[in-house]
């Protein structure tokens, strides 16, 4: 009962913030929080409990919630994203028009993905699927200019994605008689080899598209780029694990870890080409990060590369593995929340977001600063912040697999990461400050506060990782592996043990030794950026400005590899069709003859066709 | 047979006008041949060889040699609707007329694609 | 070329017709129905003219399309017609000859009565509703020839179309109500052959031959070009 | 419960507007609303009785097939709701939407066009079908010239002649199924063709010559493939009003006749998979004309097109449980489109263009119409919560459960062009919502127009919920298509 009510405060909620903004805009805020925290309350409440409830009948096919550890895990951080972005939003918003609207979608979509995870059966996941797919591309397409295109090339393939997945779900339900998902994964067993291998492509296809896996991410980079900050956050950070959690509950509910490990083309395995293609996920999209200008679009390209990671954790399919996927899963959520939170005030204050046009602004907004900091240090996964503890579970997991292929491309992704991670934090705030921004405010209190609450989870779970790893290692017990042991600092086996104090340990040694060598080094001297002339001449400012081409000389070598070669491969099919649209319609070329002699020449074809080749 | 045939080259003529010709009113005049062809078509499948029309006009008549009364009900109610769409057809050349100077359906292609 | 397919796909077409007339014999008699209102006609309907009996009675419900489908026409073409720019034209047309406009006010009164005496007589002789309001339409189309500036009242013509299609309706629902079947010849039928005979078969043609007659007249009103004037290129 | 009545009063309406026309000039707008109201509730009201058994009803009191029957089973009063529910709406909006012209003719024209529709659906005999189809097509015929402007007269025409040359291949084909077995009832028609021809492998040629021209005929009102050219040119100039009953219902009641005529009367089940690759060639080839569209209402016309083809799809699967979603998909098709066009209605009277550019902005001047577009493009692409997601379930599930080859590549194209549907219909909520708007003050929708929106919203989100109950009349229209002998038994006892 109570997964009913949460369900309808969510849906009813979106809509009663819809209302209340047509009262007041003050309203509106204070509601929407509100509702969110109700949720998340409701949520916490919920752990650790297993309910299944039937809701509804649709045509004849029981329609039902269930709640378990995976759904619960994945309930919180989207319920606890959705909050913080939507204290964000109260400032970042503030004075933009259809805000109304805008609040809507924002709890639409969260609404939706809340129902995704809590959903039972397949038809109502499919439902609510969709029902997440319009709301976002309705909320993308609301920065207008270039966010058109991109929330059109987001919604199309989206819905490309959930046909294929119709279809599947369609297949199974011819196969077993039900949706339940339950009740599938106890009778997968009986089907065969084939119908495995088409119910994993065709629903691949549709998680892969919302998930961004390589050959079908070409939605994101534009769509992330281009949505309202507070909500890229929200789909760089959680709406694109619907996808992941989709896999999940494919690969290890419908399917189970031993048919999953089975499968197989010729031969191949099904989950190897699908790990391969998240390594690729990994390598390429972090490549191309690196010579982004727009911050968002790096951040966005980042996304596709740590969704990489994930996939690879989550497939190789073993329970350090699956740990460190959802482990990843949830770090990322944290950390690219918190970049996208950085960056969006960065945005609000400076009011431009390419990379090239800002710089220096460590002193003048401290604290977004140390949070994209923190965030960036996350992201590349340096001890202490719960990246480092996510990578080093998928790099053992590998290790331990004998994956070295995908090991080997994992880590060198990491190079990626630590370049565009340090493009960023120092196109923004080292380096030199702009004449522009020489008034640039501190970030406004409400933007403050998610992002030090977040920069306070980055270090808490780097820390104490066990305080995730506690509830993923119930959560990948419940979905058929092995527990890990698990304790606050990491996690204790025999085959390589995690344990942050040790790491700790040794990081502060080495910090120690850093900063001797550095007390001992040369004293730097400080050279104001005017002081400089050329020939003579007085050289503008923004020519000093040496962040821009920051890897020239890498970018030289490699650019003509990191070209999305697939983006403009769906252009290209789109434009195909609409010069084959423009040639088929012709057809009705205006001349009412030439339309009498279609009709006549329909008669005479029938009954050639009855005479001459003898059909029917 | 003579009937049948008659009626169907009706038919045909009128067809065929209507994908050759392109000037309004001879088209109007195909669709007038078409029903025309078909009325007669109608009658014709009713027909009895040296049958009488079925009225009994005076008594003593013979209801077995009289011919089909029903293809003659239905091509009075043909009838009525081929005058309907003629009438349409008219009201509408001169509209169009009025509107592009010519009747010439080859050249009246703004409604395309 | 449009020609060449055209003739080819007629051909084709007339092949189809041809194999399929095959089972079509002609001047055979065939078709069970039409033997049955033959021989039953009289006795169901109290109609002398079959073809009426199925017009009317047996058949009642496609007339009422019919007569629909008449009404559609005029209010189309009236539509159609509507927004026609009114121009006065400079020249008035030439007036009649006296033989022609003597000669139609001699007939217009004749012509008249024949085309009532036609549709009153529907169920007894050839004809009925639709060939007399025709006939009635056509001593109109001389009235107008002779005066060409006449203005007939479109409002009374449209008033009678509607009331006689509604009186055709009344008529189909007082069957319904006393008969228990919509359109039922609930009236006496009478002795077959007299005039007042075959229960409500001569009703309906009399407002059919007043509808039919005023739409026509209606129709050729219109294309007299009344109201629209020539279009002077 | 005389199902008559569902004939008779639209009927009488239609001719009783010139006399209240005399009383007032007002008072005529608000008859057709009324009659199509009257119709709606008497057509629910008959539902119940009408699945337990289905009503004839003779015309005239004669024992068939020497009269004229109205066969009101599952299938006709499925129709005929649809077609009073949305005559109804449509009507209401139209109280103030049609203001210039003759209105008088509009609305007396507009209830026999709704009376051609119905009487077709409801009767049980050729003759009379083709005499109803005649006044729909009429009708129409001079409901897409209603504006008068150069565009609708030129569509008008070339619709006249192509609807012509059908209504003449409808009565060739009629005449001589008449020639062969002399009788003009369904039913009887069904029981001598049985009879004749039952046990036959193939198609006789002398059947199957009737059956092209009869398929033609009501192909060009139902708009199959090669035969719908006259269609997006009349759907495009006809007034919004006319263009929602036409797309919604008109040329539905061709494809009625068409089903009709297969499944019934012929009983031919071998054509089925031609015609059902003939519906997906309609359907292909709608839905990529419609994609390079810049006119709107000719987009919405092409849609119609690429929506008919998966109707006559789904049809033709020939399923019990295709047949029910094909007749879903008609009920989301019916007022989806309705929607569509009533909402873009007003959206072309107030900026005075069809081009779907200059609806850029739009979405906050005119909220609800852009509402409403919204709800009905999202219910024709099929996103769940919407009706057009209840339909393309069962269809998608139907042809799979098929379980041939042939099927299951045919359903894959109809997913493909959904997705080139959802490409062009977001496309337009796009320009309506997040464009930058020209600064035009354009007013809101008035309030009778703003109710009709949200009815259709509401049976569409509705039905796209809790299909069930209608569900289960679709059903017994699925069982009254398929079940031939049952048709004839109950007709002629």
């Amino acid at each position: 009962m109570i997964i009913n009510i949460l369900l309808i405060i969510a849906f009813g909620g979106a809509f009663l913030v819809y209302l209340a903004g047509k009262i007041s805009g003050k309203l509106r805020n204070i509601l929407s929080i509100i509702i969110s925290l109700v949720i998340l309350t409701l949520i916490v409440m919920l752990q650790g409990k297993e309910i299944e409830v039937n809701y509804f009948h649709f045509f004849n096919f029981p329609l039902m919630f269930r709640i378990n550890v995976l759904s619960w895990f994945f309930a919180l951080l989207i319920s606890f994203l959705t909050t913080l972005s939507l204290i964000f939003s109260l400032n970042y918003m503030k004075g933009k028009e259809n805000l109304d609207f805008y609040y809507l979608m924002l709890l639409l979509v969260n609404a939706s993905m809340l129902a995704i995870v809590l959903s039972g059966d397949l038809l109502s996941f499919y439902i609510f699927w969709e029902t997440m797919s319009w709301s976002t591309f309705l909320l993308i397409s609301y920065n207008k200019g270039k966010a058109i295109n991109a929330a059109l090339k987001y919604i199309i393939m989206s819905i490309a994605g959930s046909l294929a997945m119709l279809l599947a779900i369609i297949l199974i339900y011819i196969k077993f008689q039900s949706f339940d998902i339950l009740f599938i994964s106890t009778h997968i067993n009986m089907s065969s080899q084939n119908f495995a291998i088409l119910i994993f492509l065709l629903l691949s296809i549709g998680f892969g598209v919302k998930s961004a896996i390589v050959p079908l991410h070409a939605w994101l980079p534009d769509a992330h780029a281009e949505a309202p900050s507070p909500f890229s956050a929200i789909l760089s950070g959680i709406l694109i694990k619907m996808g992941i959690y989709g896999f999940l509950l494919l690969f290890y509910v419908i399917l189970g870890l031993k048919i999953l490990l089975s499968l197989n083309i010729w031969g191949i395995k099904l989950n190897y080409i699908f790990a391969l293609l998240g390594a690729i996920s990994v390598l390429v999209p972090s490549m191309i990060a690196i010579f982004q200008t727009d911050a968002k679009r790096v951040l966005a390209w980042s996304s596709i590369g740590q969704i990489g990671y994930i996939a690879i954790g989550i497939t190789i399919g073993s329970s350090i593995g699956t740990a460190g996927g959802l482990f990843h899963l949830f770090s990322h959520t944290i950390f690219k929340a918190l970049l996208f939170f950085s960056i969006a005030a960065v945005e609000y204050r400076t009011g431009t977001r390419d990379l090239n046009k800002l710089g220096g602004l460590m002193k003048k907004m401290p604290i977004v600063f140390i949070g994209c900091l923190i965030s960036v240090l996350g992201l590349i996964g340096i001890p202490l912040t719960n990246g480092f503890v996510s990578k080093w579970l998928i790099y053992k997991a590998l290790f331990l697999n004998q994956n070295y292929f995908l090991l080997f491309i994992a880590l060198i992704s990491t190079w990626a990461a630590i370049l565009y991670g340090f493009k960023i934090l120092h196109h923004i705030f080292l380096g030199q400050l702009s004449q522009e921004h020489i008034k640039v405010k501190k970030a406004p209190l409400g933007m403050q506060i998610p992002i030090m609450i977040l920069s306070f989870l980055v270090l808490l779970f780097g820390i104490f990782p066990g305080l995730a790893l506690k509830t993923i290692n119930k959560l990948i017990v419940n979905i058929g592996f092995k527990s890990l042991s698990v304790n606050l600092f990491g996690i204790v086996s025999e085959t390589g043990p995690l344990n942050i104090i040790n790491i700790f340990a040794g990081l502060m040694a080495i910090l120690l030794l850093i900063i001797i060598v550095f007390k001992l080094g040369k004293k730097k001297t400080n050279i104001k950026q005017d002081d400089n002339y050329a020939a003579g001449s007085y050289i503008p400012i923004d020519k000093y400005h040496f962040t821009s081409n920051f890897y020239a000389p890498l970018f030289g070598i490699i650019k003509p590899l990191l070209i999305d070669h697939i983006d403009n491969f769906y252009l290209w099919v789109a434009n195909r069709i609409r010069s084959l649209s423009d040639k088929v319609r012709k057809i009705y070329c205006g001349n009412v003859n030439v339309y009498v002699i279609y009709i006549i020449g329909f008669a005479a074809l029938l009954i050639i066709l009855k005479i001459g080749l003898k059909l029917w | 047979m003579v009937y049948y045939i008659g009626a169907f080259g009706l038919i045909i003529i009128g067809l065929y006008v209507l994908m050759v010709k392109r000037n309004l009113i001879k088209m109007i005049i195909g669709i007038s041949l078409i029903n025309t062809g078909l009325n007669l078509f109608l009658i014709s499948v009713g027909f009895i060889k040296l049958g009488t029309a079925p009225i009994f006009s005076k008594p003593g008549l013979n209801p077995k040699i009289m011919v089909d009364p029903l293809p003659q009900a239905m091509v009075l109610t043909a009838i009525v609707i081929s005058v309907a769409t003629l009438a349409m057809a008219l009201a509408l050349a001169i509209r169009l007329y009025e509107h592009h100077g010519t009747l010439d359906m080859g050249k009246i292609k703004d409604q395309k694609w | 070329m449009k020609k060449i397919i055209a003739i080819l796909f007629l051909l084709v077409l007339s092949y189809g017709i041809y194999l399929s007339i095959n089972s079509i014999p002609f001047g055979v008699s065939k078709t069970k129905v039409g033997n049955y209102y033959n021989l039953n006609g009289v006795k169901d309907t109290g109609a002398n003219n079959i073809v009426t009996a199925v017009v009317l009675n047996y058949r009642g419900f496609d007339t009422l399309g019919e007569v629909t489908v008449l009404f559609l026409a005029v209010l189309g073409f009236s539509t159609i017609l509507f927004t026609m720019k009114k121009k006065k034209s400079d020249n008035m047309p030439t007036p009649p000859s006296l033989i022609l406009s003597i000669g139609c006010k001699f007939l217009f009164p004749f012509v008249l009565l024949f085309g009532i005496y036609i549709f009153i007589h529907g169920h007894l002789s050839p004809g009925g509703g639709f060939q007399g309001g025709a006939v009635i339409a056509s001593a109109f189309l001389l009235f107008y020839l002779v005066k060409p500036s006449e203005k007939s009242s479109k409002k009374s013509f449209q008033l009678i179309e509607s009331l006689s299609g509604m009186a055709f309706i009344v008529i189909g629902i007082l069957g319904l109500v006393f008969g228990n079947y919509f359109l039922s010849n609930f009236l006496p039928k009478g002795i077959a052959g007299k005039l007042i005979s075959a229960g409500i078969i001569p009703l309906i043609y009399i407002f059919i031959g007043i509808k039919v007659g005023s739409e026509l007249t209606g129709i050729i009103d219109r294309l007299m070009g009344k109201n629209n004037e020539k279009q002077v290129k | 419960m005389n199902p008559v009545y569902l004939i008779i009063i639209p009927l009488l309406s239609a001719f009783s507007i010139p006399l209240f026309g005399l009383i007032s000039k007002k008072l005529v707008k608000f008859i057709p609303p009324l009659a199509m109201l009257f119709n709606a509730v008497y057509a629910i009201l008959l539902i119940p009785q009408i699945l337990k058994k289905p009503i004839v009803v003779l015309m005239g009191g004669y024992s068939l097939p020497f009269g004229i029957n109205l066969f009101v089973g599952p299938l006709g009063i499925i129709f005929t709701g649809v077609i009073a529910i949305i005559g109804f709406i449509v009507s209401f909006y139209a109280i103030n939407y049609i203001k210039e012209g003759d209105k008088e003719k509009y609305h007396m024209l507009y209830l026999l066009l709704l009376t051609g529709a119905t009487g077709a659906v409801l009767t049980g005999d050729i003759f009379n079908l083709f005499v109803f189809c005649e006044i729909l097509c009429i009708s129409s015929f001079a409901l897409v010239a209603d504006l008068g402007d150069k565009r609708s007269i030129e569509s008008s025409v070339k619709y006249l002649i192509q609807g012509s040359v059908g209504s003449g291949f409808m009565l060739l084909g009629i005449g001589l199924l008449y020639g062969q077995f002399g009788t003009l009832n369904m039913a009887h028609l069904a029981q001598i063709i049985t009879e004749k021809y039952g046990a036959a492998q193939s198609i006789p040629i002398d059947l199957f010559i009737p059956f092209v021209f009869v398929i033609i005929g009501f192909g060009i009102e139902g708009s199959i493939f090669p035969l719908n050219a006259w269609l997006p040119d009349a759907h495009s100039s006809a007034p919004s009003t006319i263009s929602a009953v036409l797309s919604g219902l008109a040329i539905e009641i061709g494809l009625y006749a068409i089903i009709r005529f297969v499944f019934t009367i012929f009983g031919i089940t071998s054509i089925l998979p031609a015609l059902a690759i003939l519906g997906l060639i309609t359907l292909v080839i709608g839905e990529i004309t419609a994609f390079a569209q810049a006119n709107i209402k000719r987009m919405l016309a092409y849609s119609s097109i690429g929506q008919l083809g998966l109707i006559f799809f789904a049809i033709s699967i020939g399923t019990s449980e295709a047949i029910t979603g094909g007749l879903f998909q008609f009920l989301t098709h019916a007022f989806s489109k309705a929607l569509l066009f009533l909402s873009v209605g007003y959206m072309i009277y107030r900026t005075k263009s069809m081009e779907i550019s200059s609806f850029k902005g739009i979405g906050k001047k005119m909220p609800f119409a852009s509402l409403a577009f919204l709800i009905g493009s999202f219910s024709l692409v099929g996103l769940p919560l919407f009706m057009g997601f209840s339909s393309k379930f069962i269809i998608v599930k139907s042809a799979i459960l098929k379980n041939s080859t042939l099927f299951n590549i045919l359903i894959m194209v109809v997913l493909l062009c959904t997705i080139i549907e959802g490409a062009y219909f977001f496309k337009v909520i796009q320009t309506i919502y997040f464009k930058k708007s020209n600064n035009i003050e354009i007013k809101k929708a008035p309030a009778t127009a703003v109710i009709a929106f949200f009815i259709l919203i509401i049976i569409i989100i509705g039905l796209g919920i809790y299909p069930n109950e209608v569900f289960k009349i679709l059903q017994c229209g699925a069982t009254e298509l398929l079940d031939k002998s049952q048709y004839i038994r109950s007709v002629l006892g």
